[in-house]
């Protein structure tokens, strides 16, 4: 709120600091490390995308006909692989998250400034092996691995996908530590836990999530790797070994990875609704409570995914039980989120917009997730075209909606320039109409019974595949304009105050950009999060 | 009702009818509680949009709110699950005296042995009003057995049985799917399921040419492997008798007790020395390699088949004639 | 600083006590105990990694109660991993 | 918490720049260590998970595969690693006392330890080796229950090898940390790394000490090497 009369562009900020490659590339300050790992995704984020157009095409046809069989198993392979592993799962936290959350809390970086840059060398590695089997003629093998399909029955490049994924989970998990540490014992003096913002306790949640499940998928795909490298049998069925015992050391992870790749999401709204509401969010201290609930819970529900595998019976109880208890934090976000909105003084800012598309899309995503945690009807709609659609709901309709708002909230601190909001109207739009026109006539395709991973499939399905695929090509037109117009924006963009929107939050007290060490001087916090009785309101003409 | 929504799957299956109920249901509670949250998202976005001399009114939250949504669509959610619990139940108990199928899954095909001794490749031929259970297991990699118009679905797994049943009631020819992804060809492993009326699927039986049933194969077998020079039926053998062996608790060496059930089965014939019943030694040479997975079911088949004092279908009767039933089978 | 400095007196006792726990377990292995054996010798595992963890790592001098909570923290988590699991191959008999 | 007062701090050279106090900086890096450890029990735990489902189905070859494990050699290890844990408690102490020559040296001793075990655990895998006790194609296995014997040992060399892998990578950090301690970076005031390591070093000692039961001495009838 100290708009100095100096001009911004001669402030010394953390970008214009240093220049050359070898200040990026060894830098330490996690404001830079964040915009790294930002260009990394981005570019997995268009391989993952130019892979799922491809799906889509092939698809229009009941035929297989556009690419052979074999390239379509490596197609939906490698976008899931890519898009989960190099893109969802390090989207919010690695970019936002390192980003904000020592602003946030006050500190001058996180608690390991070298871990935090040795994360993203981690990550690379990994990048640089996933590229490696993507150019090398790909695998095919599902992005779930399981065996004894990855095991002995195929022949592409399963182990190097199998180190890729072992390699960029470490850096999740140097990402997490850094993020719980960090959150414990470098808050400004006065941020008692009580007055954390959402996003910062959203990505506590997920970084418990990446410390205590990341290494059990680790291992499960070192055990892989060991299986097919040196003919070790854990997972054998000749020796006696049980393949579901994969499926459970995976969906460990696996299925709290949806968590990770969806709580960063909520915490990004709940700043944005509470910022464009101009209110409190209703309910604090339970939106705090609830996203540690989604993280503690959704430990116990893994085996859901495996309901007609073969597992006990009793057993399938017990996990179907666990995950309609994890749906009730769910739903108390939604409710509460949308209490906020009561009486707010709501302005429909693009960020604003990316949050109504998330708390619907989520919504549509969450309540089909009561569908598949039934047994009886998650018989009949596992591994068909229902889950596909409900997980992009969660994932694509939730996440990438939520990343996408907090890329538009944050970018004036990111980049210390506003991004053209009219193009941001428009995209969230296209995005928005592109997303339900691609993924709902999924569900239907996936209750008539169409199996997921078809490369042919039956001409009954056709029409709403044509729908889907229609939807897809929107969708991509409205991906590139963020990137586009965001790029434009670093040059030609208007400047942008320290505090364009008028939002509470330790990130909009210090300069946009901010310098490196964040604050000149460390506040003192007295405050509760989202003051936002005490805050002026940015005039309307100004946003 | 249903049959005229457009894009409704075909019901042919009492499990069908069950799991759309609980569809719709949900559809109906979903769809109201969507609209309602929605609606309120869009009144208050357009009621409280930012305007000249409107302020945010600051509510910190409510606790009475809180409990009423935390606790109100927990006990919904409660409900939700002991219903899809109580098909998923059904589901998973097959009925007593079920037709079976024997199932083969390798990639890329589905190979079906009738009990009465049909093979069928990619095509099971099923008659209405019946139960049929399928016993399953895979060659290679998993698959999963799917009938959209049955709702049922169970992944096939190398190494041991699943099973799934279903009770067809409207006859037609149906998809099968393979649901698990199983390498090149996965979107090829599709079949069809013929439901036929009784006395069709009657002439459909016995217009396959003189086939023997499931359980006679599985004799012949049980001699040639030489099975029977320890297998006595009269309990002097140096193995168990294996009269009336099947579903009963089966006390092993170690102490554990376990039901012989196909799975028990089976594995006895593949690791003979892994689950030894209490009194016998570890004599019995594996047939892991030697015996093909249809041989092993047919083995199955006939040992499930002896002491069975009510045939329940045509194989049955025509082994339970071949050897007559000895009262107390030894293991217990 | 102010850490607690441990005696060289009890870092040496300890390691004594660790091998006499090891030579107990090696030849608790001697005793037909049936499936108590594998009862003792977790117990007496886990005796030792407790010595090993409170007084060589020196959990039991830390004044965090942080530190606590991450431990129990990921032995819980090692709990659940391991129980739901097995409830899957324990239940998968039952009729 | 991080509630102590700025002004308090004296400058010191071991002070990170966004770190308020060396207590703050301290306070991290033992949480920090902590945290990663809980990932190594979970990275573990996998393995424990699959040891004790199998385990729990096929007891007998377990009992057989544990039957051809090298009792005396196991024990001897286990031994060996618990002393190599003393030298490593016995270095950290020396360094939070400052002597940093009396540190190096056990640093080094724990290390010879850690060799040690390696070397040991070379001579075990070298017999299971000429035994063909390696799964694939080589194992060959002629009493009962030969294929449930071969996930045992499955299990075996990846439960053991990734602890080998352990131990190694510990052997790499106690030299960094034992030649940086030589040089003198390390006082009483600051040898978090000395501590951390320390922390890793026991840690893998920890899950040998549950290893050695496990693997070792699942039936009482050994046949001693």
């Amino acid at each position: 709120m100290t708009t100095s009369a100096v001009p911004i562009r001669e402030r010394e900020n953390y970008l214009n600091k240093e220049y050359g490659i070898k200040s990026w590339l060894l830098t330490t300050d996690h404001k830079r490390i964040a915009l790294l790992y930002l260009m990394s995704i981005t570019f997995f984020f268009f391989i993952g995308g130019f892979f799922a157009l491809l799906i889509r095409l092939e698809l229009l046809t009941p035929a297989g006909d556009l690419v052979q069989a074999d390239t379509y198993n490596k197609l939906f392979t490698m976008h899931g692989q890519v898009m989960v592993f190099f893109f969802l799962i390090p989207a919010v936290p690695a970019v936002l998250g390192n980003f904000l959350i020592p602003i946030m809390i006050g500190a001058k970086d996180l608690a390991f400034p070298r871990i935090n840059l040795l994360s993203w060398y981690i990550f690379i590695l990994g990048s640089a092996l996933m590229l490696y089997t993507i150019l090398t003629g790909g695998v095919d093998t599902g992005w779930t691995f399981y065996t004894p399909l990855s095991t002995e029955f195929l022949t592409t490049k399963v182990v190097a996908a199998a180190m890729a994924i072992f390699i960029v989970g470490f850096s999740s998990i140097l990402t997490g530590l850094n993020f719980i540490v960090t959150i414990h014992r470098m808050r400004a003096p006065g941020l008692t836990w009580s007055r954390l913002p959402l996003f910062v306790w959203a990505n506590y949640a997920t970084s418990i999530i990446f410390v205590l499940g990341t290494p059990v998928l680790a291992i499960s795909l070192a055990l892989v790797g060991l299986e097919r490298v040196f003919h070790l049998g854990i997972f054998n069925p000749k020796l006696g070994g049980d393949p579901l015992l994969f499926q459970h050391l995976f969906w460990f992870y696996s299925h709290p990875a949806v968590y990770v790749m969806i709580l960063p999401g909520m915490g990004v709204v709940s700043e944005i609704v509470a910022c464009f509401s101009r209110k409190r969010l209703f309910g604090y201290k339970f939106m705090a409570l609830a996203v540690i609930a989604i993280a503690v819970l959704g430990f116990l529900v893994w085996a859901h995914h495996m309901f007609v595998a073969g597992i006990s019976l009793y057993a399938a109880l017990v996990f179907s039980l666990f995950s309609y208890m994890v749906a009730v934090p769910s739903a108390i976000k939604v409710f509460n989120w949308t209490a906020t909105l009561y009486k707010g003084s709501i302005s429909y800012t693009t960020p604003m917009l990316y949050a109504f598309g998330f708390i619907g899309l989520f919504t549509m995503g969450g309540m089909t997730g009561l569908f598949v945690a039934a047994l009886g009807i998650d018989v009949h709609v596992t591994d068909t075209y229902f889950i596909i659609a409900h997980f992009h709901y969660i994932m694509v309709g939730g996440m990438v909606m939520a990343y996408l708002g907090g890329m538009h909230f944050w970018w004036p601190k990111i980049s210390g320039r506003m991004y053209p909001e009219g193009w941001g109207k428009l995209a969230a739009l296209i995005i928005f109409i592109g997303f339900n026109l691609t993924f709902f006539p999924q569900f239907i395709l996936g209750y008539m019974g169409m199996p997921r991973r078809y490369w042919q499939y039956s001409p009954e399905f056709q029409v709403l595949n044509v729908l889907s695929t229609a939807g897809a090509s929107i969708l991509a037109v409205g991906y590139l304009l963020p990137m586009l117009y965001f790029l434009w924006s670093m040059r030609y963009g208007k400047l942008a105050d320290d505090n364009p929107w008028g939002a509470a939050g330790l990130e909009w007290m210090t300069s946009s950009p901010p310098t490196t060490s964040n604050f000149d001087e460390i506040p003192t916090v007295t405050w509760e999060a989202y003051n936002y009785d005490q805050l002026k309101e940015v005039p309307v003409e100004r946003q | 009702m249903l049959e005229h929504v457009p894009f409704w799957p075909a019901r042919a299956s009492t499990t069908a009818g069950q799991v759309d109920a609980l569809f719709v249901f949900l559809l109906i509670l979903c769809g109201i509680v969507c609209l309602a949250i929605f609606t309120m998202i869009v009144v208050f976005a357009i009621r409280y949009r930012r305007r000249a001399g409107h302020e945010a009114e600051q509510i910190e939250g409510s606790n009475a709110l809180e409990f009423t949504w935390t606790f109100i669509p927990g006990c919904i959610f409660l409900c939700i699950f002991v219903w899809g619990a109580y098909i998923y139940f059904q589901e998973r108990t097959p009925p007593q005296g079920a037709a079976e199928v024997y199932t083969v899954a390798k990639q890329w095909m589905w190979k079906f042995q009738h009990a009465e001794g049909q093979r069928e490749i990619n095509e099971l031929h099923v008659p209405v009003g019946r139960d049929v259970r399928m016993i399953m297991t895979s060659q290679d990699a998993i698959h999963s057995f799917y009938v959209p118009a049955f709702r049922i679905k169970q992944d096939v797994l190398p190494g041991r049985y699943t099973t799934a049943w279903f009770h067809a009631t409207k006859a037609g020819t149906y998809h099968l799917f393979c649901a698990e992804y199983c390498g090149t060809m996965h979107s090829g492993m599709t079949g069809d399921i013929v439901v036929m009326e009784p006395a069709q699927y009657q002439a459909w039986l016995s217009g396959g040419g003189s086939t023997a049933p499931l359980a006679v194969t599985g004799e012949k077998l049980f001699s040639e492997l030489g099975c029977s020079t320890c297998h006595h039926s009269d309990g002097q053998g140096r193995g168990p008798n294996l009269v009336g062996l099947f579903g009963k608790p089966v006390l092993l060496e170690d102490g554990r007790t376990m039901i012989a059930d196909e799975n028990y089965i089976r594995e006895c014939i593949q690791n003979p020395t892994l689950r030894i019943p209490k009194g016998y030694k570890p004599i019995m040479p594996t047939f892991q390699g030697l015996v093909s997975d249809e041989q092993l079911n047919a083995l199955v088949a006939y040992i499930k088949s002896l002491g069975q004092t009510q045939p329940k279908q045509a194989a049955g009767s025509s082994v339970a004639a071949v050897r007559p039933q000895l009262p107390t089978p030894q293991v217990h | 600083m102010s850490d607690h400095i441990a005696t060289k007196k009890t870092y040496i006792v300890v390691w004594a006590s660790l091998m006499c726990l090891t030579a107990a377990t090696a030849g608790s292995s001697y005793l037909e105990l049936g499936r108590f054996n594998i009862i003792l010798a977790l117990v007496i595992a886990t005796c030792k990694a407790m010595l090993v963890a409170l007084i060589f790592m020196g959990v039991k001098y830390i004044s965090q109660k942080m530190t606590w909570v991450v431990i129990v923290a990921g032995l819980f988590w090692l709990f659940i991993l391991l129980a739901l699991s097995m409830t899957d191959y324990i239940s998968r008999s039952w009729a | 918490m991080s509630d102590s007062s700025p002004a308090l701090a004296t400058h010191n050279r071991d002070l990170q720049h966004h770190f308020t106090t060396m207590e703050q900086q301290k306070d991290a890096s033992v949480m920090g260590m902590w945290v990663f450890l809980v990932t190594e029990i979970m990275f573990f735990g996998g393995m424990f998970a699959g040891y004790m489902i199998y385990r729990y189905q096929y007891y007998d070859a377990w009992v057989e595969g544990s039957q051809h494990m090298d009792f005396w050699w196991g024990t001897i290890n286990t031994a060996v690693l618990l002393c190599s844990s003393l030298t490593m408690a016995l270095g950290v102490r020396a360094s939070q006392l400052g002597r940093r020559r009396l540190t190096a040296m056990f640093l080094l001793i724990t290390i010879l330890f850690g060799l040690g075990f390696l070397g040991i655990k070379g001579i075990e895998y070298h017999g299971h080796w000429v035994d063909q006790q390696f799964p694939g194609t080589n194992f060959h296995f002629l009493g009962p229950n030969p294929r449930q014997v071969e996930l045992f040992f499955s299990f075996y060399w990846a439960m053991t090898g990734f602890h080998a892998l352990h131990v190694l990578i510990g052997i790499c950090l106690v030299a960094y940390i034992a030649y940086h301690s030589w040089r003198g970076a390390y006082g009483p005031d600051y040898h978090n790394p000395v501590e951390n390591v320390g922390l890793y070093w026991h840690f893998v000692d920890i899950v040998w000490i549950y290893l050695y039961p496990l693997l070792y001495l699942i039936s009482h009838k050994h046949v001693s090497g």
